[in-house]
Protein backbone atom coordinates (compact mmCIF):
# COMPACT_ATOMS: atom_id res chain seq x y z
CA UNK A 1 0.00 0.00 0.00
CA UNK A 2 1.09 3.32 -0.77
CA UNK A 3 1.43 6.15 2.21
CA UNK A 4 1.66 10.09 1.40
CA UNK A 5 4.08 11.24 4.18
CA UNK A 6 4.25 14.33 5.59
CA UNK A 7 6.94 16.29 7.58
CA UNK A 8 6.86 20.27 8.96
CA UNK A 9 8.35 22.93 10.05
CA UNK A 10 11.40 21.85 12.97
CA UNK A 11 11.06 18.78 12.04
CA UNK A 12 11.25 18.43 7.99
CA UNK A 13 14.16 20.69 8.38
CA UNK A 14 16.21 18.28 10.68
CA UNK A 15 14.88 15.07 8.46
CA UNK A 16 16.12 17.36 5.27
CA UNK A 17 13.07 16.61 3.70
CA UNK A 18 8.77 17.71 3.56
CA UNK A 19 8.03 14.18 2.81
CA UNK A 20 7.81 10.85 1.05
CA UNK A 21 6.02 8.65 -0.64
CA UNK A 22 5.82 4.99 1.31
CA UNK A 23 5.59 1.50 -0.16
CA UNK A 24 4.58 -0.82 2.36
CA UNK A 25 3.61 -4.21 1.82
CA UNK A 26 1.23 -4.89 5.37
CA UNK A 27 -1.25 -2.63 7.27
CA UNK A 28 1.33 -0.76 9.89
CA UNK A 29 0.20 2.33 12.23
CA UNK A 30 1.64 5.76 12.65
CA UNK A 31 4.58 5.13 14.32
CA UNK A 32 5.50 1.84 12.14
CA UNK A 33 5.45 4.80 9.23
CA UNK A 34 8.05 7.05 11.28
CA UNK A 35 10.22 4.15 11.46
CA UNK A 36 10.06 2.88 7.46
CA UNK A 37 10.88 6.65 6.26
CA UNK A 38 13.54 7.66 9.75
CA UNK A 39 16.27 6.53 10.88
CA UNK A 40 15.81 8.13 14.11
CA UNK A 41 13.61 7.42 17.40
CA UNK A 42 10.65 9.47 17.25
CA UNK A 43 10.78 12.40 19.60
CA UNK A 44 8.38 12.48 22.55
CA UNK A 45 6.79 15.77 21.43
CA UNK A 46 6.18 14.56 17.67
CA UNK A 47 2.24 15.19 16.86
CA UNK A 48 0.73 13.11 14.39
CA UNK A 49 -2.15 13.28 11.69
CA UNK A 50 -3.57 11.09 9.73
CA UNK A 51 -6.10 12.69 7.30
CA UNK A 52 -5.76 15.66 8.51
CA UNK A 53 -6.76 14.45 12.33
CA UNK A 54 -4.58 14.11 15.01
CA UNK A 55 -4.02 10.34 16.05
CA UNK A 56 -2.03 8.79 18.58
CA UNK A 57 1.06 6.68 17.02
CA UNK A 58 -0.58 3.28 17.30
CA UNK A 59 -3.59 4.82 15.00
CA UNK A 60 -3.29 1.91 11.92
CA UNK A 61 -2.95 3.98 8.95
CA UNK A 62 -4.24 2.32 5.53
CA UNK A 63 -3.68 2.72 1.57
CA UNK A 64 -3.96 6.10 0.07
CA UNK A 65 -3.62 7.43 3.71
CA UNK A 66 -1.80 11.21 4.50
CA UNK A 67 0.36 10.77 7.36
CA UNK A 68 2.10 13.84 8.89
CA UNK A 69 4.82 14.30 11.91
CA UNK A 70 5.15 17.74 13.04
CA UNK A 71 6.96 19.69 16.14
CA UNK A 72 4.24 21.28 19.24
CA UNK A 73 2.47 23.72 17.15
CA UNK A 74 3.15 27.64 17.69
CA UNK A 75 0.56 29.83 15.98
CA UNK A 76 -2.15 32.04 17.06
CA UNK B 1 -19.13 32.49 9.27
CA UNK B 2 -15.06 33.39 8.08
CA UNK B 3 -12.14 30.87 8.22
CA UNK B 4 -9.11 32.65 6.55
CA UNK B 5 -6.05 31.49 6.70
CA UNK B 6 -3.69 34.41 4.40
CA UNK B 7 -0.07 35.51 3.57
CA UNK B 8 -1.17 39.21 2.82
CA UNK B 9 -1.16 41.63 5.60
CA UNK B 10 -4.36 41.63 8.05
CA UNK B 11 -5.79 44.74 8.89
CA UNK B 12 -8.39 43.49 11.78
CA UNK B 13 -10.26 46.83 12.54
CA UNK B 14 -10.59 47.48 8.58
CA UNK B 15 -11.32 43.64 8.32
CA UNK B 16 -14.16 43.77 10.86
CA UNK B 17 -15.81 47.12 9.94
CA UNK B 18 -16.24 45.58 6.39
CA UNK B 19 -17.41 42.15 8.30
CA UNK B 20 -20.05 43.57 10.04
CA UNK B 21 -21.52 45.73 7.26
CA UNK B 22 -22.57 42.97 5.67
CA UNK B 23 -23.57 41.01 8.59
CA UNK B 24 -27.40 39.64 8.15
CA UNK B 25 -27.91 39.73 12.13
CA UNK B 26 -27.89 43.41 12.50
CA UNK B 27 -29.95 44.62 15.41
CA UNK B 28 -29.65 41.14 17.06
CA UNK B 29 -26.22 40.84 18.65
CA UNK B 30 -25.36 42.94 21.35
CA UNK B 31 -22.12 41.52 21.89
CA UNK B 32 -18.85 41.21 20.04
CA UNK B 33 -15.70 39.97 21.75
CA UNK B 34 -12.57 40.34 19.85
CA UNK B 35 -9.11 38.74 20.28
CA UNK B 36 -5.84 40.40 17.99
CA UNK B 37 -2.61 38.83 18.21
CA UNK B 38 0.07 41.15 16.96
CA UNK B 39 3.60 40.05 16.37
CA UNK B 40 6.28 41.85 19.14
CA UNK B 41 9.50 42.91 18.48
CA UNK B 42 11.01 41.05 21.43
CA UNK B 43 10.72 37.21 22.40
CA UNK B 44 12.40 35.13 25.52
CA UNK B 45 14.84 37.77 25.64
CA UNK B 46 15.46 38.60 22.67
CA UNK B 47 14.97 41.28 19.74
CA UNK B 48 12.65 39.64 16.98
CA UNK B 49 13.69 41.26 13.48
CA UNK B 50 11.06 38.77 11.46
CA UNK B 51 8.95 35.70 11.41
CA UNK B 52 8.01 33.24 8.88
CA UNK B 53 4.48 30.99 9.67
CA UNK B 54 4.79 27.87 8.59
CA UNK B 55 1.15 25.56 8.23
CA UNK B 56 0.08 22.36 6.91
CA UNK B 57 -2.60 24.36 5.08
CA UNK B 58 -5.26 21.77 4.58
CA UNK B 59 -5.26 20.32 8.59
CA UNK B 60 -5.33 23.80 9.39
CA UNK B 61 -8.21 25.04 7.70
CA UNK B 62 -10.15 22.00 7.87
CA UNK B 63 -9.06 22.33 12.35
CA UNK B 64 -9.97 26.21 12.14
CA UNK B 65 -13.63 25.14 10.79
CA UNK B 66 -13.88 22.25 12.83
CA UNK B 67 -13.62 24.46 16.13
CA UNK B 68 -15.37 27.40 14.74
CA UNK B 69 -18.17 24.81 13.79
CA UNK B 70 -18.27 23.21 17.60
CA UNK B 71 -18.41 26.97 19.10
CA UNK B 72 -21.29 27.82 17.15
CA UNK B 73 -22.93 24.63 18.52
CA UNK B 74 -21.01 25.10 22.37
CA UNK B 75 -22.78 28.72 22.43
CA UNK B 76 -25.40 30.86 21.65
CA UNK B 77 -23.40 32.36 18.58
CA UNK B 78 -24.63 34.53 15.76
CA UNK B 79 -21.31 34.85 14.06
CA UNK B 80 -17.67 33.25 14.32
CA UNK B 81 -14.22 34.60 12.07
CA UNK B 82 -11.19 33.45 12.66
CA UNK B 83 -8.15 35.04 10.08
CA UNK B 84 -5.17 33.62 10.56
CA UNK B 85 -1.50 35.32 8.59
CA UNK B 86 0.99 33.15 7.14
CA UNK B 87 4.20 33.83 5.59
CA UNK B 88 6.68 36.50 6.37
CA UNK B 89 5.16 38.68 9.05
CA UNK B 90 6.98 41.54 10.42
CA UNK B 91 7.03 43.18 14.02
CA UNK B 92 3.64 45.11 14.76
CA UNK B 93 1.78 43.12 12.25
CA UNK B 94 -1.50 41.13 12.54
CA UNK B 95 -0.98 37.58 13.23
CA UNK B 96 -4.16 36.12 13.96
CA UNK B 97 -7.92 37.90 14.44
CA UNK B 98 -10.86 35.92 16.05
CA UNK B 99 -14.63 37.58 16.95
CA UNK B 100 -17.58 35.81 18.11
CA UNK B 101 -21.09 37.84 17.55
CA UNK B 102 -24.06 37.23 20.43
CA UNK B 103 -26.87 38.49 21.65
CA UNK B 104 -25.15 37.96 25.13
CA UNK B 105 -21.97 39.11 26.45
CA UNK B 106 -20.84 35.76 28.44
CA UNK B 107 -20.98 33.97 25.10
CA UNK B 108 -19.29 36.13 22.76
CA UNK B 109 -16.36 36.25 25.88
CA UNK B 110 -16.20 32.44 26.46
CA UNK B 111 -16.23 31.50 22.86
CA UNK B 112 -13.28 34.03 21.84
CA UNK B 113 -11.40 33.03 24.38
CA UNK B 114 -12.23 29.47 23.74
CA UNK B 115 -11.05 29.31 20.09
CA UNK B 116 -7.93 31.04 21.07
CA UNK B 117 -7.00 28.79 23.23
CA UNK B 118 -7.89 25.60 20.55
CA UNK B 119 -6.04 27.86 17.84
CA UNK B 120 -2.97 28.53 20.39
CA UNK B 121 -2.41 24.81 21.60
CA UNK B 122 -3.81 22.65 18.45
CA UNK B 123 -3.59 24.32 15.08
CA UNK B 124 -0.89 23.07 12.61
CA UNK B 125 0.96 26.42 12.35
CA UNK B 126 4.69 26.80 12.90
CA UNK B 127 6.48 30.46 13.89
CA UNK B 128 10.48 30.53 13.07
CA UNK B 129 11.87 33.87 14.03
CA UNK B 130 14.69 35.96 12.50
CA UNK B 131 16.40 37.55 15.66
CA UNK B 132 18.03 41.28 14.84
CA UNK B 133 21.12 39.52 15.73
CA UNK B 134 20.62 37.23 12.12
CA UNK B 135 19.96 33.93 13.97
CA UNK B 136 17.10 31.59 12.87
CA UNK B 137 15.27 29.76 15.50
CA UNK B 138 12.08 27.99 15.51
CA UNK B 139 9.55 29.34 18.72
CA UNK B 140 9.51 25.94 20.74
CA UNK B 141 5.98 25.88 21.95
CA UNK B 142 3.01 28.54 23.08
CA UNK B 143 2.60 29.40 26.12
CA UNK B 144 -0.77 28.47 28.00
CA UNK B 145 -3.23 31.05 28.01
CA UNK C 1 -5.09 55.20 28.75
CA UNK C 2 -8.86 56.75 27.11
CA UNK C 3 -11.73 57.23 29.05
CA UNK C 4 -14.70 58.49 27.11
CA UNK C 5 -18.34 59.44 27.54
CA UNK C 6 -19.77 60.89 24.63
CA UNK C 7 -22.98 61.72 22.92
CA UNK C 8 -21.80 61.17 19.53
CA UNK C 9 -22.26 57.75 17.56
CA UNK C 10 -19.29 55.42 18.18
CA UNK C 11 -17.60 53.83 15.65
CA UNK C 12 -15.42 50.96 17.38
CA UNK C 13 -13.40 50.23 14.72
CA UNK C 14 -12.55 52.80 13.33
CA UNK C 15 -11.73 54.50 16.70
CA UNK C 16 -9.59 51.52 17.66
CA UNK C 17 -7.60 51.82 14.32
CA UNK C 18 -6.97 55.81 15.02
CA UNK C 19 -5.77 54.93 18.32
CA UNK C 20 -3.85 52.18 17.68
CA UNK C 21 -1.86 54.26 15.09
CA UNK C 22 -0.64 56.63 18.09
CA UNK C 23 0.08 53.58 20.37
CA UNK C 24 3.46 54.44 21.67
CA UNK C 25 3.98 50.70 22.68
CA UNK C 26 4.64 49.34 18.94
CA UNK C 27 5.84 46.16 18.69
CA UNK C 28 5.41 45.18 22.89
CA UNK C 29 1.80 44.28 22.84
CA UNK C 30 1.00 40.82 21.67
CA UNK C 31 -2.47 40.36 22.56
CA UNK C 32 -5.58 43.09 22.31
CA UNK C 33 -9.06 41.87 23.74
CA UNK C 34 -11.81 43.99 22.68
CA UNK C 35 -15.48 44.03 23.95
CA UNK C 36 -17.84 45.72 22.34
CA UNK C 37 -21.36 46.22 23.20
CA UNK C 38 -23.96 47.00 20.31
CA UNK C 39 -27.86 48.30 20.89
CA UNK C 40 -30.19 44.80 19.90
CA UNK C 41 -33.63 45.95 18.61
CA UNK C 42 -35.19 43.46 21.15
CA UNK C 43 -35.28 42.97 24.91
CA UNK C 44 -37.23 41.20 27.22
CA UNK C 45 -39.17 39.81 24.40
CA UNK C 46 -40.45 43.23 22.60
CA UNK C 47 -39.11 45.17 19.94
CA UNK C 48 -37.30 48.11 21.05
CA UNK C 49 -37.08 51.22 18.49
CA UNK C 50 -34.76 53.68 20.49
CA UNK C 51 -32.96 54.54 23.79
CA UNK C 52 -31.89 57.30 25.64
CA UNK C 53 -28.79 56.51 28.25
CA UNK C 54 -28.60 58.40 31.41
CA UNK C 55 -25.81 59.03 33.35
CA UNK C 56 -24.36 60.79 36.44
CA UNK C 57 -21.84 62.75 34.70
CA UNK C 58 -18.30 63.20 37.53
CA UNK C 59 -19.21 59.90 38.99
CA UNK C 60 -19.28 57.90 35.78
CA UNK C 61 -16.36 59.46 34.33
CA UNK C 62 -14.93 58.85 37.94
CA UNK C 63 -15.84 55.49 37.74
CA UNK C 64 -14.59 54.31 34.94
CA UNK C 65 -11.38 55.92 35.40
CA UNK C 66 -10.88 54.19 38.98
CA UNK C 67 -11.55 50.58 37.67
CA UNK C 68 -9.41 51.40 34.60
CA UNK C 69 -6.48 52.51 37.13
CA UNK C 70 -7.17 49.15 39.15
CA UNK C 71 -6.89 47.04 36.01
CA UNK C 72 -3.58 48.37 35.11
CA UNK C 73 -2.19 47.69 38.59
CA UNK C 74 -3.87 43.94 38.99
CA UNK C 75 -2.85 42.95 35.35
CA UNK C 76 0.21 43.50 33.18
CA UNK C 77 -1.64 46.30 30.42
CA UNK C 78 0.13 48.33 28.15
CA UNK C 79 -2.84 50.41 27.84
CA UNK C 80 -6.72 50.44 28.45
CA UNK C 81 -9.90 52.30 26.63
CA UNK C 82 -13.10 52.69 27.63
CA UNK C 83 -15.43 54.56 25.49
CA UNK C 84 -19.25 54.65 26.46
CA UNK C 85 -22.15 56.24 24.89
CA UNK C 86 -24.87 58.74 26.36
CA UNK C 87 -28.09 60.40 25.16
CA UNK C 88 -29.90 59.09 22.41
CA UNK C 89 -29.12 55.54 20.76
CA UNK C 90 -30.77 53.70 17.41
CA UNK C 91 -30.73 50.09 17.36
CA UNK C 92 -27.18 48.30 16.08
CA UNK C 93 -25.22 51.17 17.59
CA UNK C 94 -22.46 50.99 20.04
CA UNK C 95 -23.21 51.64 22.88
CA UNK C 96 -19.92 50.69 24.78
CA UNK C 97 -16.25 49.79 23.76
CA UNK C 98 -13.87 48.76 26.01
CA UNK C 99 -10.30 47.29 24.93
CA UNK C 100 -7.12 45.59 26.82
CA UNK C 101 -3.88 45.82 25.36
CA UNK C 102 -1.20 43.67 26.77
CA UNK C 103 2.21 41.71 25.99
CA UNK C 104 0.22 38.29 26.95
CA UNK C 105 -3.07 37.18 25.64
CA UNK C 106 -4.35 35.69 29.22
CA UNK C 107 -3.93 39.53 30.79
CA UNK C 108 -6.14 41.25 27.62
CA UNK C 109 -9.05 38.57 28.16
CA UNK C 110 -9.10 39.16 32.27
CA UNK C 111 -9.36 42.44 31.93
CA UNK C 112 -11.71 43.24 29.22
CA UNK C 113 -13.53 41.06 30.99
CA UNK C 114 -14.03 41.91 34.33
CA UNK C 115 -14.08 45.93 33.28
CA UNK C 116 -16.90 45.21 31.55
CA UNK C 117 -18.43 43.15 34.67
CA UNK C 118 -17.42 46.41 36.77
CA UNK C 119 -18.50 48.77 34.44
CA UNK C 120 -22.19 46.45 33.75
CA UNK C 121 -22.57 46.13 37.42
CA UNK C 122 -21.66 49.20 39.25
CA UNK C 123 -20.69 52.20 36.40
CA UNK C 124 -24.06 54.59 36.95
CA UNK C 125 -25.75 54.95 33.55
CA UNK C 126 -29.59 54.36 33.00
CA UNK C 127 -31.17 52.76 29.90
CA UNK C 128 -34.75 53.70 29.10
CA UNK C 129 -36.18 51.67 25.62
CA UNK C 130 -38.64 53.24 23.49
CA UNK C 131 -40.56 50.09 22.26
CA UNK C 132 -42.16 49.68 18.94
CA UNK C 133 -45.31 50.47 20.52
CA UNK C 134 -44.78 53.52 21.51
CA UNK C 135 -44.41 52.71 25.42
CA UNK C 136 -41.23 53.82 27.03
CA UNK C 137 -39.90 52.04 29.65
CA UNK C 138 -36.52 51.94 31.77
CA UNK C 139 -34.65 49.01 31.58
CA UNK C 140 -34.56 47.41 35.44
CA UNK C 141 -31.20 45.65 35.66
CA UNK C 142 -28.53 44.28 33.76
CA UNK C 143 -28.16 40.21 33.56
CA UNK C 144 -24.90 39.10 35.00
CA UNK C 145 -22.34 38.44 32.97
CA UNK D 1 -25.55 72.78 57.07
CA UNK D 2 -26.25 72.44 53.25
CA UNK D 3 -26.06 69.25 51.28
CA UNK D 4 -26.53 68.91 47.27
CA UNK D 5 -28.78 66.19 46.48
CA UNK D 6 -29.25 64.46 42.91
CA UNK D 7 -32.04 61.85 42.01
CA UNK D 8 -31.05 59.92 38.64
CA UNK D 9 -33.28 57.76 36.01
CA UNK D 10 -36.55 55.88 37.03
CA UNK D 11 -36.30 57.85 40.68
CA UNK D 12 -35.44 61.08 39.31
CA UNK D 13 -39.00 60.62 37.55
CA UNK D 14 -41.26 58.82 40.43
CA UNK D 15 -39.71 61.40 42.61
CA UNK D 16 -40.55 64.28 40.14
CA UNK D 17 -37.12 66.21 40.36
CA UNK D 18 -33.71 65.96 40.07
CA UNK D 19 -32.43 66.81 43.55
CA UNK D 20 -32.73 69.53 46.30
CA UNK D 21 -30.46 71.93 47.94
CA UNK D 22 -31.34 70.61 51.52
CA UNK D 23 -30.31 73.09 54.58
CA UNK D 24 -30.28 70.72 58.14
CA UNK D 25 -29.25 71.39 61.53
CA UNK D 26 -26.84 68.80 62.38
CA UNK D 27 -24.59 65.88 61.41
CA UNK D 28 -26.52 62.90 59.50
CA UNK D 29 -26.63 59.97 57.79
CA UNK D 30 -27.75 59.22 54.27
CA UNK D 31 -30.87 57.68 55.05
CA UNK D 32 -31.48 60.69 56.78
CA UNK D 33 -31.17 62.85 53.62
CA UNK D 34 -33.37 60.65 51.84
CA UNK D 35 -35.72 60.62 54.67
CA UNK D 36 -35.56 65.19 54.99
CA UNK D 37 -36.31 65.28 51.33
CA UNK D 38 -38.96 62.42 50.35
CA UNK D 39 -41.90 61.18 51.65
CA UNK D 40 -41.37 58.03 51.07
CA UNK D 41 -40.02 54.82 51.87
CA UNK D 42 -36.53 54.22 50.74
CA UNK D 43 -37.05 51.38 47.96
CA UNK D 44 -34.21 48.58 49.01
CA UNK D 45 -32.68 48.56 45.40
CA UNK D 46 -31.69 52.06 45.89
CA UNK D 47 -27.98 53.23 45.26
CA UNK D 48 -26.28 55.77 47.13
CA UNK D 49 -23.28 57.84 46.33
CA UNK D 50 -21.21 60.54 48.46
CA UNK D 51 -19.18 62.77 46.77
CA UNK D 52 -19.50 60.41 43.73
CA UNK D 53 -18.30 57.16 45.82
CA UNK D 54 -21.39 54.34 46.27
CA UNK D 55 -21.95 54.80 50.14
CA UNK D 56 -24.13 52.32 52.65
CA UNK D 57 -27.62 54.65 54.04
CA UNK D 58 -25.71 54.75 57.28
CA UNK D 59 -22.61 56.29 55.60
CA UNK D 60 -22.54 60.16 57.54
CA UNK D 61 -23.11 63.16 55.83
CA UNK D 62 -21.00 66.94 55.67
CA UNK D 63 -21.26 69.93 55.50
CA UNK D 64 -21.09 70.53 51.35
CA UNK D 65 -21.22 66.96 50.19
CA UNK D 66 -23.00 65.74 47.36
CA UNK D 67 -25.66 62.71 47.84
CA UNK D 68 -27.05 60.76 45.30
CA UNK D 69 -30.07 58.30 45.06
CA UNK D 70 -30.21 56.26 42.21
CA UNK D 71 -31.99 52.62 40.72
CA UNK D 72 -29.77 49.59 39.97
CA UNK D 73 -27.21 50.98 37.31
CA UNK D 74 -28.39 49.29 33.89
CA UNK D 75 -25.75 50.87 31.20
CA UNK D 76 -22.62 48.79 29.05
Amino acid sequence: MTIDVKFFASLRERLGRSGAQLDIAEAATVAEVWQHCTEQAMPANVLMAVNLEYVQAEHPVHDGDEVAFFPPVTGG
Amino acid sequence: MQIEITPEPLYPWQRLEAYERQLAQIGKYGATAVFVGTMRDFNEGDDVAAMHLEHYPEMTEKYLRNIADQAMQQWSLLDVMIVHRVGSIQPNETIVLVAAWSAHRADAFDASRHLMELLKSRAPFWKKETLNSGTTRWVEKNTPG
